[in-house]
């Protein structure tokens, strides 16, 4: 039989295109499990559903999947709609014995949902913001020329996460460095980001962090560019759909990008390199939602496991799994449902077809791997207090 | 200063924006007494008729034909759809319009699709036009600034040097009597009608590169719009465009201004803490209620002073 | 502003005793039909989608119905009336959310009071502003106040939860009377039982002295100034009494949905109970009620059978407001005359004929519409697609033949059903006089 | 015989339920003044309105042999009928001069004006002390001839005006008499419509009376005066 | 006993033109008086600012020796004095019967209610059903008041009028646009509704004029030329000159028949 996973993320809108490009990568996962049968029997399909950004929008269509009897929702972007789909889940599990969901998250990292709000149907693929943070300002820490950094991130959750979990490493590794602003603007609405790239010029900053993500980044590092600003960025997201082209070649050596993943990094498994190929082939777009990956190997592992689709037994089959990914040997971590992989910080740099093979959006420049650290090296501790059915 | 400067420029660059945009609705609402809710629809159709055919044939053309093909799209609508809706009244009209909005943004989805499309600024008028010490001005935003004040120069001439502005003016009042006097009062709402959706088409083409260009562009800029004209007062040109300049500096440098209520306090040694009371409130910062600042302006004005700045009657 | 339909509010005038006594009766009949069909719906439709559908029918007629209190009643143009029930929700959110832990106890049962408290609150808030005005400065400054509430919403994240917005668990404390609001059946009925009850109170409201004078400063505010009545205090007194109803929409959307969100203040949810409205018909009583079935129609069933739904409610919306300014209820009403004179079988032949042709160009559209969304918006995996059964390849000829071919037809019949209904009609009309003479 | 410039036949008009017009026969020759008489209310306005295509109706109205019944207003206006409103219609937000600019028109079967505003500030001195004056502050008086001159900015051939010489002061109204008979000599031709029988009878060659929608009466000035039943009856209270 | 209606030196301007320059009037209770004037002499914008819809530039207008100059038009209808348009003014949505209801609603103490039930009101609908009956409009009693004939609705704009009660009545050119008998209707209409009742009137048929008229006010260019009897004021010079004068010399005999 087919196992259905419904996607719930924006389909339309600012973030359109990013939720598309997502979209493409399950499904192109789920394709190549299926060819290569990963879960032993049943086949995978990953059902769009467009939820505009919106939380309550989400929950509907939660519903609105489980009526058509999909088990599996897969959801990222923002951890507002996140925590929204946590919540409802363990609900409607709740009240729906014998029905389960499982949630997996593929970018949402707001921590909360895997410390104070950790739910046993919720499973991160991601790493959480604050693994994100503690690599980037360690690798961030070792530049003597940062001098004033600039903090810029969306007025959401996840935004005012960053914001905080960077002073306060900063204060704990550079005591020197100094915080020349802190803003935060609203999510996925604004247009013209020139009033706040004059302000970034202005501060004098040479270093700028952000958590923004799709269009609140590429317009962002586009205003910088007009403005002048020659600060280097360390982003979360700079690889999502539309940023590469805004950054171009001005963006080169200046923008630099914490993730699980480096398309570019010596040392990727070869399915790496046919993965990229096929989906450029079959999209011409560029692969970089790696957790897509991830998740669909965990999850297909889990159903060849139990022999079953049912979520129950999935569930209990992914607490403590282990598995390979494209980024090596993967856990998700039972204590919170977190995933433990390895971090990876690149520089984005012209591409030369060798050591930089993959460019982005066709614009012959691409990642530069410049660290990796080893997924015991990227974890973190949990308040996590999982609450497991019996 | 620098950071003045520049806050200036941009702050003006978008307000002229901002009245090209509005300049439309102002001519259509003082004329036809009609409140085009889709009017911020025709300022997208422009933008995605522009990034269709810059993709052609190029930039400059699309400068041209862009807005022609609004003005055929504005003179159809008033010919097939508002003339009809007309006798129902002012309500009907603004029903239709407000219809019409939905249509076009998903006609605009079916032709381009649902994501933000790739409309870039010509290579000719990327990069800076100069520097103001070490910040750079980009030339696009001064090209933005020329158009938008040949546009209000070329509108000036034709409402006081041609007969058109009184026509408009008497027939809101007095349609029949504007007839009687041989006036073609039909054919002049249609021109109005058509005229204001290629202003805000051209503001499309030269606004949709400088932003962006996706479906919700229209419902995004199309209240501040509406905010532009009552603020200014309905139907006056010369009020839309102070608004325009106004809510284009309001917002440009309220984005700057990092003190809140809290810090004012602490001027006077009052000291707010998270547990004060309402502590989030006087916490606020400029820069984050920058976004309601146009509203409260509009909601203020209509309180005080509902003719706008330089309107002539209520609504 | 007047609205501009061309119906009458039915003046709904209570006449020689006896007449008002038969009158009444119907009405106890009609109310009682109503719950009896609001009782039995579920069970015909049983299945979640159709209990979501329904319960948010529920939710959406109060709402559409103390819209019509401004916009039908009182001519009252708002864009901004979300924020009544948007707020309200938010009130009664946070209260369940205390009620959940432990500060006090409510019956949930009675939340959606607390929002329509809520609603009201800001109606006295808000409403003092806006109804200085009329008109179309009326109409603006609901615009101006919705959109600042809006954009304040993700300001002020205590009380609006910001971008994630605020959930709720409905299911609290111990169930009374095995109901616990956990299955959405439950949830139906609480919303049914409020709605008939909000529909019978707003009902009631427009055979009042401040119903009837709220028309009055509809159709002549001027005039009503002359006999007696300060205009800005009906419209602000009305304005509250709806901001109420609104609330109590917003408290039962809370448990509907279990989480409040800036959305829920916003223009898009405004718009949409204008739209509502409007389509049912906001010059007769139960016109909002038709449009808002339709429009959750529309918003739920139809979105999930296409994506093109926002296309044809927009392409329905517009129409109406051309061919049919009244609403639906107002080709409804049209129809009463000739039922009474028991001539309506005259219309019959005409009316099935333009209902094919209907047909016929909505079929029409309706293909046109989907291969063209087929194609522009999810061709990524395929061109393939299926409607009502038949597999057909979007890219191919065939398809696009076939529409073609249905709206030639659909077109020719359409002119004639047109002109066939139109003699049917003057031929009856000219009767119903004839015989009144 | 001088040829018929207005003919109208058979002219039905309603408002809503209110049968107006129930079949009135009116004409008006090249150059002459013609008077339409009677009670407020009877239909004379309505007339006008339906002439210049303000008020739909059933029935012939030919203007130089050309059926004009329910062409545009504009059109009609271009064909050279002026009509001056009985409620001064005057554009209170314009000027006086700008009031007078709108009302300019070039008369298709002519090659030169046949009078400019300077004639008109001549005609009304007062009107070139208020020229740039708001027209809708302007007193009843002014107002009224504001109404006439911006008409004949249009240079007609045919105008018809309804009440001229409501609220006027008596001298003024004297004065528009005399105006009219200018117009008249100049080759316009006049379908005035009055209440004040006195200028009328004086200036016109022809008078109508009309009475529930019908013409009740047609002849000289002189014969009207001699006929009293019908003065008693169609005109006086 | 003081004057039902006392206008002193008021003055109206609209921007520049002065329109009222300065009227004085006193009208007795249950005096029926008649105010005449040119077209554009300001006998509406009296009848405004007695009635509240415009203020007062100057001047004190009293009703039962309270002053009212400048009050908003509920206030001070609720004072007791009620008034007609010129231009019919009436509720056309609603029908005939529920205009007039609406007219008895407050001075019945209902108010803002909406906890009556107005089906239950037995008081509101008798009073709308004998103001009905009286202006002799039953047979349209539920008609949408739209759709009435022009002279069924100068009736109903006088129904509504009176319908509340008020003791000072004004009526704006009650029959304009009549035709005769309808005039004749209305005059006798006018009669019997406002017995007892203090009456105002502006009216253009001197028919109608020296029919009803207890005293006549002459008004020209916004002041009071003449004030007296049908007799006086027809035999007054000045008004021969100024208003009657100027039409037709039979008009005397008209009016004197
Ligand atoms: N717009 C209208 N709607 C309904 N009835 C109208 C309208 N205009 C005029 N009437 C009525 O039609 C009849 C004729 O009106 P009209 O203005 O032609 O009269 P008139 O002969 O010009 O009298 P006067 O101009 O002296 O008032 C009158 O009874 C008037 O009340
Ligand atoms: N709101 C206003 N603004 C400016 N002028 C006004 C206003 N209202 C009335 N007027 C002027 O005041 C004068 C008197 O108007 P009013 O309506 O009182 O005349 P009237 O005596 O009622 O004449 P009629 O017999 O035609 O009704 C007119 O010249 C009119 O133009
Ligand atoms: C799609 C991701 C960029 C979402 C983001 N990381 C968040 O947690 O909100
Ligand atoms: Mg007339
Ligand atoms: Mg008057």
């Amino acid at each position: 039989e087919t196992v259905k996973i419904a996607f719930i993320d924006p389909l339309s809108g600012l973030m359109g295109s990013l939720g598309a490009n997502e979209l493409k990568s399950w499904q192109y996962i789920a394709d190549v499990a299926n060819q290569q049968d990963w879960t032993g029997g049943p086949k995978l399909e990953v059902v769009g559903f467009d939820n505009n950004l919106s939380p309550q929008q989400s929950l509907t269509l939660l519903n609105e999947a489980a009526d058509q009897g999909i088990r599996y929702i897969v959801q990222g972007n923002g951890s507002s709609v996140g925590m929204a789909l946590e919540d409802a889940v363990s609900r409607y599990n709740e009240r729906n014995p014998g029905k389960e969901l499982i949630y997996l998250n593929y970018a949402a990292v707001d921590p909360a949902m895997t410390n104070a709000k950790c739910d046993y149907w919720h499973f991160a693929f991601d790493a959480n913001s604050d693994m994100k943070m503690e690599a980037l300002t360690t690798f961030l820490a070792k530049d003597p020329h940062v001098k004033k950094v600039y903090l810029i991130n969306q007025d959401y959750s996840f935004g005012h996460d960053v914001s905080a979990k960077a002073q306060e490493a900063l204060k704990r590794k550079r005591a020197d460095i100094e915080i020349v602003g802190d803003d935060f603007h609203p999510l996925a609405k604004v247009k013209d980001f020139s009033p706040y790239a004059s302000k970034i010029k202005a501060s004098g900053a040479d270093t700028v962090i952000t958590g923004n993500w799709g269009s609140d980044l590429a317009l962002l590092v586009k205003a910088s560019k007009d403005a002048g600003v020659t600060a280097n960025y360390y982003t979360y997201y700079a690889p999502t759909t539309g940023v590469p082209t805004a950054m171009g070649a001005a963006g080169a050596e200046h923008v630099k990008y914490i993730g699980y993943f480096g398309p570019n990094t010596p040392g990727n498994p070869p399915q790496a390199a046919q993965i990229f190929d096929g989906f450029k082939k079959k999209y011409n777009d560029d692969f970089y939602v790696m957790a897509s990956y991830t998740a669909i190997a965990m999850l297909s592992q889990a159903i060849k496991q139990t022999h079953s689709a049912d979520p129950v037994k999935v569930a209990h089959a992914l607490e403590g799994m282990k598995t390979q990914s494209l980024n090596g040997t993967v856990e998700m971590r039972a204590a919170d449902h977190q995933l433990q992989q390895p971090l990876v910080i690149s520089t984005w740099v012209k591409a030369d077809g060798k050591d930089i093979k993959y460019d982005q959006e066709g614009t012959g420049y691409g990642w530069r791997t410049d660290a990796v650290l080893p997924a015991a090296a990227a974890s973190l501790p949990t308040t996590c207090q999982m609450k497991r059915p019996q | 200063m620098e950071f003045f400067t520049i806050s200036l420029l941009n702050g003006i660059s978008y307000g002229l924006l901002l009245f090209l945009l509005s300049s439309g609705l102002t001519l259509i609402f003082s004329m036809m007494g009609v409140l085009n809710f889709a009017h911020a629809s025709f300022y997208m159709l422009g933008a995605y008729f522009a990034y269709a055919i810059a993709g052609k044939i190029g930039f400059w053309p699309a400068l041209v034909i862009a807005p022609c093909l609004v003005v055929c799209v504005g003179a159809l609508v008033e010919r097939f759809g508002l003339r009809t809706v007309h006798k129902y009244g002012h309500v009907a009209e603004l029903l239709f319009t407000f219809g019409l909005a939905y249509l076009i943004e998903e006609a605009v989805k079916l032709a381009w699709g649902q994501a933000v499309v790739p409309y870039r600024i010509p290579p000719e008028l990327d990069g800076p036009l100069f520097h103001v010490f070490t910040s750079t001005f980009p030339k696009y935003r001064a090209f933005m600034m020329l158009v938008s004040v040949l546009m209000l120069g070329a509108m000036y001439v034709t409402l006081t040097r041609t007969r058109i502005g009184l026509v408009i003016q008497a027939a809101l009042t007095h349609p029949q009597m504007v007839e009687a006097l041989g006036h073609n009062v039909q054919r002049v709402f249609m021109l109005v009608f058509a005229g204001g959706a290629a202003l805000a088409g051209l503001a499309g083409v030269i606004g949709g590169n400088a932003f962006v260009t996706a479906p919700s562009m229209a419902s995004s800029v199309g209240t501040i719009v509406f905010v532009v004209v009552v603020v200014g007062g309905m139907g006056s040109l010369g009020g839309a465009f102070i608004a325009s300049l106004l809510i284009g500096l309001l917002q440009t440098f309220a984005v700057a201004i990092d003190a809140s209520l809290a810090d004012l306090f602490a001027r006077f040694g009052v000291h707010v803490t998270s547990t004060t009371l309402l502590s989030s409130v006087w916490k606020l910062s400029v820069s984050q209620i920058a976004p309601v600042l146009p509203y409260l302006l509009m909601v203020v004005m209509l309180i005080v002073r509902p003719r706008g700045l330089m309107g002539t009657r209520e609504g | 502003m007047k609205t501009s339909t061309p119906h009458p509010y039915e003046p709904a005038s209570a006449h020689l005793p006896s007449r008002s006594r038969r009158r009444s009766l119907a009405r106890c009949a009609i109310w009682g039909l109503t719950a009896l069909v609001m009782l039995v719906l579920p069970l015909c439709f049983p299945g979640r989608f159709a209990t979501a559908l329904l319960s948010q029918m529920g939710i959406m007629i109060i709402f559409a119905l103390s819209y019509n209190m401004l916009l039908g009643q009182t001519g009252m143009l708002s864009f901004g009336h979300a924020i009544y029930s948007g707020l309200g929700a938010f009130v009664a959110v946070h209260v369940l959310n205390r009620i959940g832990a432990g500060d006090f106890a409510w019956p949930v049962s009675l939340l959606p009071l607390v929002g329509g408290l809520g609603g009201a609150f800001f109606g006295v808030v808000f409403g003092y502003v806006t109804t200085r005005k009329s008109g179309t400065t009326f109409a603006m400054i609901t615009l101006g106040i919705g959109e600042m509430v809006y954009a304040s919403a993700l300001m002020f994240p205590d009380f609006f939860g910001g971008e994630g917005g605020i959930s709720t668990n409905r299911v609290v404390g111990h169930a009374v009377l095995g109901i616990s609001y956990g299955p959405a059946r439950q949830v139906y009925y609480l919303i049914a039982v409020w709605c008939l009850l909000s529909m019978i109170a707003m009902y009631a409201w427009t055979q009042t002295p401040l119903g009837r004078i709220a028309n009055a400063v509809r159709d002549n505010p001027e005039r009503a100034e002359f006999i007696g009545y300060d205009t800005q205090r009906v419209r602000y007194l009305v304005m509250i009494l709806s901001a109420f109803f609104a609330g109590i929409a917003g408290g039962l959307s809370v448990i509907n949905f279990e989480i409040v969100t800036s959305e829920n203040v916003g223009a898009v949810q405004s718009g949409g109970v204008l739209l509502a409205t409007f389509i049912g018909g906001s010059g007769v009583f139960f016109g909002p009620v038709i449009g808002a079935v339709l429009f959750v129609l529309f918003a739920l069933a139809l979105s999930s059978l296409t994506h093109a739904w926002l296309l044809y409610l927009g392409l329905f919306f517009v129409l109406m407001v051309m061919f049919v300014p009244g609403g639906i209820a107002s080709l409804i009403i049209k129809q009463a005359p000739l039922i009474a004179a028991r001539k309506i079988d005259r219309m019959v032949p005409s009316y099935s004929i333009a209902l094919g042709a209907g047909l016929v160009v909505l079929a029409a559209l309706i293909l046109t519409v989907e291969i063209v969304y087929k194609l522009q918006m999810d061709s990524d995996n395929g061109t393939g697609m299926t409607l009502a059964g038949f597999a057909f390849d979007a890219a191919s000829f065939k398809p696009w033949a076939v529409a073609a071919a249905l709206w030639v037809v659909g077109g020719l019949c359409a002119r004639t059903a047109i002109s066939r209904v139109r003699r049917a009609w003057d031929a009856v009309q000219t009767d119903i006089a004839g015989g009144g003479a | 015989m001088t040829p018929t410039l207005l003919a109208v036949q058979g002219l039905h008009a309603y408002y809503g339920k209110s049968h107006i017009l129930q079949g009135v026969d009116v004409h008006v020759d090249e150059g002459e003044i013609v008077t339409l008489l009677g009670r407020n209310g009877v239909g004379r306005s309505t007339m006008a309105k339906t002439i210049v295509g303000m008020v739909k109706a059933s029935g012939s109205v030919r203007f130089r042999d050309e059926e004009i019944l329910g062409r545009r207003t504009f059109e009609i206006a271009q064909l050279g009928i002026g009509y001056v409103p009985e409620n001064r219609d005057i554009f209170p937000a314009l000027t006086v001069r700008e009031n007078l600019l709108l009302g300019a028109k070039r008369n298709p079967r002519r090659a030169t004006l046949r009078w400019t505003a300077a004639d008109m500030y001549a005609m009304f001195p007062r009107l070139k002390e208020r020229e740039h004056t708001p027209a809708g502050v302007l007193s009843g008086g002014e107002q009224q001839m504001l109404t006439l001159c911006r008409t004949l900015m249009g240079d007609p051939d045919l105008i018809l005006i309804d009440e001229p010489t409501e609220g006027l002061a008596p001298k003024i109204v004297t004065l528009v008499g005399e105006y009219l008979q200018a117009l008249k000599a100049r080759g316009v031709s006049v379908l005035l419509i009055e209440q004040k029988l006195a200028i009328a009878l004086d200036i016109s060659q022809r008078v109508y009376v009309m009475g529930h929608g019908h013409i009740v009466f047609e002849g000289t000035p002189a014969e009207l005066k001699g006929n009293a039943q019908i003065r008693k009856e169609w005109l006086e209270v | 006993m003081t004057a039902a209606l006392e206008l002193c030196a008021v003055r109206k301007q609209f921007g520049a033109t002065e329109i009222i320059r300065g009227i004085d009037l006193s009208i007795p209770k249950g005096e029926r008086h008649a105010l005449i004037g040119p077209n554009g002499a300001g006998k509406s914008t009296t009848f405004n600012l007695i009635s509240g819809r415009s203020t007062p530039s100057s001047g004190s207008v009293k009703l039962n020796g309270v002053e009212i100059g400048g009050l908003p038009p509920y206030a001070v209808n609720r004072l007791g004095l009620s008034r007609s348009f010129q231009i019919t003014n009436i509720f056309h949505r609603l029908s005939v019967f529920e205009n007039l209801r609406c007219a008895v609603l407050w001075s019945l103490g209902y108010r803002y209610s909406f906890w009556h039930r107005l089906a239950a009101l037995r008081d509101a609908r008798e009073r709308a059903d004998a103001v009905l009956e009286r202006i002799g409009l039953q047979r349209v009693r539920d008609t949408q008041a739209g759709l009435l004939t022009y002279a069924e609705q100068r009736a109903l704009e006088i129904g509504i009028t009176i319908a509340s009660g008020a003791d000072v009545i004004l009526l704006d050119e009650p029959t304009a646009g009549m035709s005769r008998s309808e005039t004749d209707h209305a005059v006798e209409l006018i009669r019997t509704v406002t017995e007892g009742k203090t009456l105002v009137m502006v009216e253009h048929d001197m028919g109608v004029v020296f029919d009803l008229a207890d005293r006549i006010s002459v008004l020209v260019y916004g002041e009071i030329i003449a004030t007296g009897t049908p007799d006086a004021i027809r035999n007054d010079s000045t008004v021969q000159e100024a208003y009657l004068g100027t039409t037709l010399d039979t008009d005397q005999a008209g009016g004197a028949h």
